[in-house]
């Protein structure tokens, strides 16, 4: 079971990273030594609002899910299309693309979370891969393989004036920057209001919860749906930061990178998985080796972290103060 | 003060598997501001039939009405919200939250208190909390937790863990205490101060139905006691009336024991 | 006749099937681990038997016996080095885990033999069983041969011994079975061992049928998975009889479909199955 | 001086990884023989490759990382048509010249050139004028009324497919019965169970690497003897499958054949061979010509500079191994010779070379 | 004579994470003899129990049995020297059947021997026999407390450690029970039983030892612990009412 604690540890030293995370985060262009770089930045922040999307789900109510790479393409495909076969603004698809997914999640939620939390596991991944084949196959819709190119920048505009432009590597990194604070801030405050307790009651005994009127239905629907709420919103704007969608948007490899980052950051712990989204995409970036030796290293540094510290990062710390309290009793 | 109906009514109450009866034609009643024992040898389906009414489990037969209002057929927190509240006989805590976590948790489905306004943090959800938390720490205190009320449940010993979930049932303020064996395991001593805790928020017209073992308490405590026997029931009568009945003596406590007992108590 | 043909191909396929799901259920019901390093432990096979086979001139079959038992040994290490440490309740940390052992594996693998894809041509390639104008390929009958044999004696042992039930026992309660007696690594790294030689021989006896290379386990994988959820997490039979269904599904799919929905079977099978046996075939479940 | 960096992108993991090793090898020898002789206008080359996974979007990433972090100045790449058409918009918006030279997809050449594409030259022939090739000698004996299809569900097989179908349905062939099979599809035998039942004249393969090879084993295993044909990549087979017969009168239409002794390719085979211990394959050899193609632009450009090797190559006449002579048209589409290759008796025959 | 002290403990200090529960404990039990532990809720007593057996973490002190030294031991290692242990809580194979976790109980016992000992705790607890079929989970509480003190007793322990054996048993259950541990004193097996049904488990006990925040409060003969007015005030629930007589 996911660890989940209601309360972080270490108040003080959060709110001095917090802050110092968010002058770190605002400038990065300034002083950014390439666009590459921005653009990493850029690329971590995508992973950071789809890995917390995954958190909710997870590391909240409990429900290890691979569909939220599923969604993530699903938000990808929908906004991409309606941009190109639908004469659809950027932002007016990207809107769509969420609804779609929270629709798509709700319908989804009720055949997936009737099963067991295992076999939960494998139909979310089933349900990704399904989407992958749909994306391969559907020539018609998708146009295959050969995915859909020549998408277009988002713009910030006030009135004529052109705010933020998507097309360069910093007013896409702010775009990002912004939608993507707006969403995390949401998501906190959803966390820790009662409904965030709720998740994590279901998720830690779903019995009990229901003795004391909490329905674990309701609760594991509702975070599915908004995990796959924020998974296709991140999605439909990360395809504008490709500019190309196709089948690969589904790789399995975004749903091990969200994984890894929940994992190591640990679930349920909010701060700590945004702080690994940004270690986790910096560190294949840094280690652009052969690409099997890169990836025999990211492996390596997986296993050490889960022999090591299984409870993630955010875990470890909150137990460590749990530990403290033990012994000043 | 009395209404016309009970609170809670019982009526056919059956429930098997596979063939063993569990749960046979129950029924019985429960009457605003009593407390009900209900007991019975091992296996004669007093946790069924709890679970039945609570929604855990599907009645073959019969129906369950709290107010008047049929339960049976709604899911498990449906009912709860009706206004059942439960412990389980296998105890049950959230291991990984502190103990003021587990009691803010038990209540938040009751105070009324909407999703979109706990979203929005308005004056009415923020007094709810402000009001749990202040319950929470005094039912804590009651049931003699409160040093502990940091730490997180998985550090209790499992009598602890008793008097965790026991604080849980009474957060919601619900209409039915259903307690399953809430004094298993308890140091004798606290459960004085239980029985208590248990007396006086019935004085303040709480009502219980309680599963016990701990004849004792039973016999002081309850106003009425129903018993079963292999998924019936077998009598029913305030205690001093079940404590002479031949049937329960037989079935449940055996002649030999009662006297034993009676002995424990005088014997010193 | 078609449909025959593709029955009979279908049937042969789940067998096969059976050897790896089977495995991957042993692993899951004993550790509560979804091993998703199974699909490595299976392209392991293969390597060694196309390795044995290409490089040392051994025969076939006892080619397939040893890659199956050095790749058991290998599943040993994983748990003596790792999986060991796994407790119940953390499904997910040995997902992870096993995850991160799998992504070490194949690119060790590419690393030190190359993504090339090889063909492994044995005594038995390219020879023929026929029956009633069906034909099955004898390599393929083989495979069918020890899927048979090893799953029936591993379900004797685990219905039959008093080993076996331990097996089972361990997975339901760790604390019991210290206070019965039991070692519980002992017999969790058996069962590994059991599990990840059952993937092995799969890997061994599929190499001449299909061609070898590092990722060629990670289709096969999703299908396991499937298996395994769909038999009921945990039970053998259950992954036996799920094999045979998705093997059987899938070729008709392909044979009076297409390729795509070949694909989408297993998927299509799990989910419509799923909605009437929710807990699987034959998963049951106990009073809360 | 620093060495004037080339980028390669190109599939080094998934499916298509074996086919980037051999372009990557064939790369590296170029560069190796270049260099040996002194580089090119007096600097040494160096390569700098990153993966494209064969998909569109780590293709378009590749690209990204070649220009930004590689300061390279030119590309080559990307194997697979997917992902050259996602690197195409990015090369273009900086400025960097793109050698196409294993993809196959006609698109290329239609984005390419005039009124497009200004930085995106093709060395190798397009499926188009492949299948046309191919048509022509399958259609010559009037024997084949049916041919069913089997492509890999990518830009290069669906291209393909199109292709061909264009050129034999206008002959009175029909194209029928055709099945796309994603990258690591294991199975084949159902679609081989249909095969033995509709029975049509040959199968055209468009698949590749690891596929294509299990398609050819099972394919034998099955027993059929519906001739093969398409882009049947006779050079990666290892021994077994084509000396055992089994594919007997597979045809195949490709740029490059081992084989061919015209040129200087006997000479380039056995310098491969010597390196990398593995004959080279299309992929080697395309991957070698478009280094040396780069290479000479530079030298005649007498600069490295992205936008003058542009100019150069506009203006190529660049005598390949072959023997051919590459020079781009409007659509910068070279045209080089290609080879139709048989199976006769468990050899590989070349049955003809022909300009595209 | 060694033989006539089945175990010693001393100076134990044993507990979970890395916090000791239960501190410098020591103390001797008699061959035959049968000691109650009590205490209030999370004093450490199943703590204590369970260290015995080697469940939990160890930190310091010297546990010896029958002149043995087994401190370092697994628990397989332990029961198979001859000490068996009840724990408090559910401690079964729930998807068994009760005759599979039988089977279960005598896993340590060679296949001869197995027959016998789940032929004599049926004998024991003949509600097991009209379960036998039925998975083990499914039973009803203190069904499931019977089965696995039935499984322990399989061993035939010469040192048995029961926590709270009585828990969740109607009165006559619990007495059959105590009157169970009452018979085999008289073969030679030590017991150390945690229990909060104090007077029952007290009524058949020569001896008491009461726990406190983990460290020894009182040891003695049970019939003096039980009228310490001390320990009865913080311990036993008060005086023992005398209004319950005239009820
Ligand atoms: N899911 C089930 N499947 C099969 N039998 C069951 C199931 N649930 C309960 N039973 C049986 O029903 C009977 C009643 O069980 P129940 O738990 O209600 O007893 P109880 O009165 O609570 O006993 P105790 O005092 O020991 O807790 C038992 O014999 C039990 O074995
Ligand atoms: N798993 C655990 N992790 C950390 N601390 C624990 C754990 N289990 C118990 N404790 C702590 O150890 C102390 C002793 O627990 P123990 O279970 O031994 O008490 P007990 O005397 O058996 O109580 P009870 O009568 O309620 O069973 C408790 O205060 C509890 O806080
Ligand atoms: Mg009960
Ligand atoms: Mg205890």
């Amino acid at each position: 079971m996911a660890a989940a604690s209601m309360n972080s540890p270490w108040p003080p030293l959060r709110r001095l990273g917090l802050s110092a995370g968010a002058v770190i985060l605002l400038t990065l262009p300034l002083w950014s030594p390439s666009d590459y770089i921005t653009g990493i930045a850029t690329l971590a922040i995508f992973f950071a609002v789809a890995s917390t999307g995954l958190n909710v789900v997870y590391g909240y109510a409990g429900l290890l899910s691979f569909a939220q790479v599923g969604f993530w393409g699903l938000g990808a495909y929908v906004s991409a299309l309606l941009v190109t076969d639908h004469g659809f603004s950027t932002w007016t698809a990207i809107g769509c693309a969420g609804a779609v997914c929270v629709v798509t999640s709700l319908v989804g939620g009720l055949a997936a979370l009737r099963v067991s939390r295992d076999a939960f596991v494998v139909i979310t991944l089933s349900f990704s891969l399904l989407l992958q084949l749909l994306a391969r196959s559907w020539t018609s819709l998708t146009r295959g393989a050969m995915g859909i190119p020549g998408l277009p920048s988002p713009q910030v505009r006030l009135g004529d004036a052109i705010l933020l432009d998507g097309n360069t590597a910093s007013g896409f990194y702010w775009i990002a920057l912004g939608c993507g604070a707006l969403v995390v801030a949401a998501t906190w405050w959803l966390l820790r209001s009662r409904v965030g307790r709720a998740f994590v009651a279901v998720n830690l005994d779903e019995n009990l919860a229901r003795s004391q009127g909490i329905s674990a239905f309701l609760h594991q629907l509702s975070a599915f749906a908004l995990s796959a709420l924020i998974g296709g919103l991140a999605g439909a704007l990360y395809v504008f930061k490709l500019g190309i969608v196709d089948p690969g948007i589904f790789d399995i490899y975004y749903a091990q990178m969200m994984l890894i980052i929940v994992i190591v950051g640990g679930a349920g712990h909010f701060w700590f998985v945004l702080l690994m989204s940004f270690v986790f995409t910096a560190l294949p970036e840094l280690l652009r080796l052969a690409p099997e030796l890169r990836m025999i290293l990211f492996g390596l540094v997986l296993i050490i972290t889960i022999q090591f510290i299984p409870q993630g990062l955010g875990g470890y710390l909150a137990d460590r103060r749990n530990r403290m309290l033990r012994r000043t009793e | 003060m009395p209404s016309q109906q009970p609170l809670l009514s019982v009526e056919g109450l059956s429930k098997s598997f596979s063939g063993i009866r569990a749960v046979d034609d129950l029924n019985f009643v429960v009457e605003r501001g009593e407390i009900l024992g209900l007991i019975g040898p091992n296996g004669s389906g007093k946790s069924t039939s709890i679970d039945c009414i609570t929604g855990f489990a599907r009645a073959d037969q019969g129906s369950v009405l709290l107010d008047g209002k049929r339960l049976t057929g709604a899911r498990a927190e449906q009912i709860a919200q009706a206004g059942l509240s439960r412990t389980f006989q296998n105890v049950r805590v959230y291991d990984r939250l502190t103990l003021m976590e587990n009691v803010l948790i038990a209540r938040q489905a009751y105070d009324g208190v909407r999703w979109w306004q706990a979203l929005a943090g308005t004056q009415a959800c923020r007094g709810a909390e402000r009001r749990a938390s202040e319950r929470g720490r005094e039912l804590i205190h009651l049931v003699g937790l409160s040093t502990m009320s940091a730490f997180p449940a998985a550090f209790l010993s499992y009598g602890q863990k008793k008097l965790l979930a026991l604080a849980m049932a009474l957060m919601s303020n619900p209409k039915i205490v259903i307690l399953d064996e809430p004094l298993a395991g308890v140091n004798p001593t606290v459960i004085r101060r239980i029985a208590g805790l248990i007396q006086s928020l019935n004085g303040d017209g709480q009502t219980f139905i309680i599963v016990e073992h701990n004849v004792q308490f039973i016999m002081e405590h309850c106003s009425r006691v129903v018993v079963m026997e292999q998924g019936r029931k077998l009598a029913e009568g305030p205690p001093s009336l079940i404590k002479e009945d031949e049937r329960v003596l037989h079935a449940y406590l055996g002649k030999a024991d009662a006297v034993a007992m009676e002995l424990a108590f005088h014997g010193q | 006749m078609l449909v025959s043909t593709l029955i009979l191909n279908g049937l042969v396929m789940g067998a096969i099937y059976a050897l790896i799901g089977v495995g991957l259920s042993l692993i899951f019901g004993v550790l509560e681990i979804v091993n998703f390093a199974h699909g490595q432990i299976y392209t392991l096979g293969a390597l060694a038997l196309a390795l044995l086979v290409g490089h040392f001139g051994f025969g076939f079959l006892p080619a397939a016996f040893v890659s199956a038992l050095g790749v058991a040994s290998f599943g040993y290490l994983l748990y003596v080095l790792f999986l060991r440490h796994i407790r119940k309740g953390e499904f997910e940390r040995g997902i992870i885990l096993t995850l991160g052992i799998g992504i070490v594996v194949q690119n060790a693998l590419i690393h030190f033999y190359g993504a090339t894809p090889q063909i492994v041509d044995t005594e038995f390639s390219f020879k023929d069983i026929s029956f009633l104008e069906l034909r099955v390929e004898m390599i393929k009958a083989i495979a069918v041969g020890f899927a048979i044999v090893s799953i029936t004696t591993l379900h004797l042992v685990l219905t039959r011994t008093r080993f076996g039930m331990a097996i089972r026992a361990l997975s339901q309660n760790r604390e019991a079975a210290l206070v019965v007696g039991m070692r519980p690594t002992i017999i969790a790294g058996h069962a590994v061992v059991i599990g990840t030689a059952l993937a092995g021989l799969a890997g061994a006896v599929l190499a001449p049928v299909f061609t070898v290379h590092p990722l060629m386990g990670a289709p096969i994988l999703f299908k396991a998975f499937a298996i395994v959820i769909i038999g009921g997490l945990g039970h053998l039979p259950g992954a036996v009889v799920a094999s045979l269904i998705i093997g059987v599904s899938e070729s008709l799919a392909g044979g009076l479909g297409s390729a795509s929905l070949q694909d989408a079977a297993v998927f299509l099978v799990m989910i419509a199955m799923l909605q009437f046996r929710p807990m699987g075939l034959f998963g049951k479940g106990v009073r809360i | 001086a620093d060495p004037i960096m080339i980028g390669l992108s190109s599939p080094q993991t998934g499916g298509a990884a074996y086919l980037g090793q051999h372009q990557r090898w064939g790369a590296e020898l170029a560069i190796e023989e270049i260099n040996a002789a002194g580089g090119a206008i007096g600097q040494q080359l160096q390569l700098s490759v990153q993966d494209n996974q064969c998909n569109p979007t780590q293709g378009a990433a590749s690209a990204e990382q070649l220009i930004s972090v590689g300061k390279v100045s030119a590309i080559v790449g990307a194997l697979c048509s997917s992902a050259t058409l996602s690197i195409m918009p990015i090369i273009e918006k900086a400025g960097i010249p793109l050698v196409v030279e294993t993809s196959t997809s006609p698109k290329i050449t239609e984005l390419a050139g005039v009124g497009g594409n200004k930085w995106t030259f093709r060395i190798n022939p397009s499926d188009q004028e492949l299948a046309i090739g191919l048509a022509r000698y399958l259609i010559a004996d009037g024997k084949i009324k049916k041919v069913a299809f089997a492509g890999e569900d990518t830009d290069y097989g669906r291209g393909g497919h199109a292709a061909l179908k264009t050129v034999l349905e206008k002959s009175g062939v029909e194209v029928g019965n055709g099945d796309f099979f994603g990258r690591d599809t294991q199975d084949f035998s159902a679609f081989l169970a249909r095969m033995g039942s509709d029975k049509p004249d040959a199968i055209a393969v468009y698949l590749n690497g690891a596929d294509e090879l299990n398609f050819l084993r099972q394919y034998r295993a099955s027993g059929l003897t519906i001739p093969l044909t398409g882009r049947v990549e006779f050079s990666e087979l290892q021994e077994g499958v084509v000396e055992s017969g089994a594919i007997n009168g597979a045809t195949s239409v490709f740029p490059y054949s081992e084989q061919i002794a015209v040129g200087d390719n006997t000479a380039f085979v056995e310098r491969f061979r010597k390196k990398f211990g593995e004959v080279p394959n299309a992929q080697s050899y395309e991957g070698y010509t478009a280094i040396r193609l780069v290479a000479d632009a530079i030298e005649r450009a007498k600069s490295a500079e992205p936008g003058k090797i542009r100019d150069a190559l506009e203006s190529a006449s660049f005598k390949a191994t072959l023997g051919d002579v590459l020079k781009f048209d409007d659509h910068h589409q070279a045209h080089p010779s290609a080879v139709i290759l048989q199976i006769e008796n468990s050899k590989v025959v070349v049955k003809g070379l022909f300009n595209t | 004579m060694a033989s006539d002290i089945a175990l010693e403990i001393s100076d134990w200090s044993v507990g979970y994470l890395d916090h000791p529960i239960v501190r410098d404990f020591s103390a001797v039990f008699p061959t035959g003899s049968v000691t109650s532990l009590i205490g209030g809720n999370g004093a450490g007593k199943s703590t204590l129990l369970k260290s015995i057996f080697g469940l939990n973490k160890h930190f310091s002190g010297k546990l010896t049995f029958e002149g043995k030294s087994v401190e370092g031991l697994s628990p397989a290692a332990r029961l198979k020297t001859g000490i068996g242990i009840v724990p408090q809580g559910r401690c079964n194979f729930p998807q068994m059947t009760v005759h599979e976790n039988l089977e279960m109980g005598a896993y340590l016992l060679p296949r001869t021997r197995a027959s016998a000992a789940i032929e004599s705790v049926t004998e024991l607890f003949p509600m097991l026999r009209r379960k036998w079929r039925q998975l083990a989970g499914n039973l009803s509480g203190g069904e499931q407390q019977i089965l696995e003190t039935a499984m322990v007793l399989e061993n035939s322990p010469r040192l048995l450690l029961l926590d709270e054996p009585s828990l969740g048993l109607s009165p006559r259950m619990q007495s059959e029970v105590f009157e169970t541990v009452n018979s085999i004193r008289g073969k030679g097996v030590t017991v150390i039983m945690a229990e909060q049904n104090v007077f029952g488990s007290l009524m058949i006990s020569d001896r008491a030892i009461v726990l406190e925040l983990g460290r020894k409060f009182a040891d003695g003969p049970a019939r003096d612990v039980m009228h310490d007015p001390r320990i009865k005030a913080a311990f036993l629930g008060g005086e023992p009412v005398v209004e319950t007589a005239d009820i």
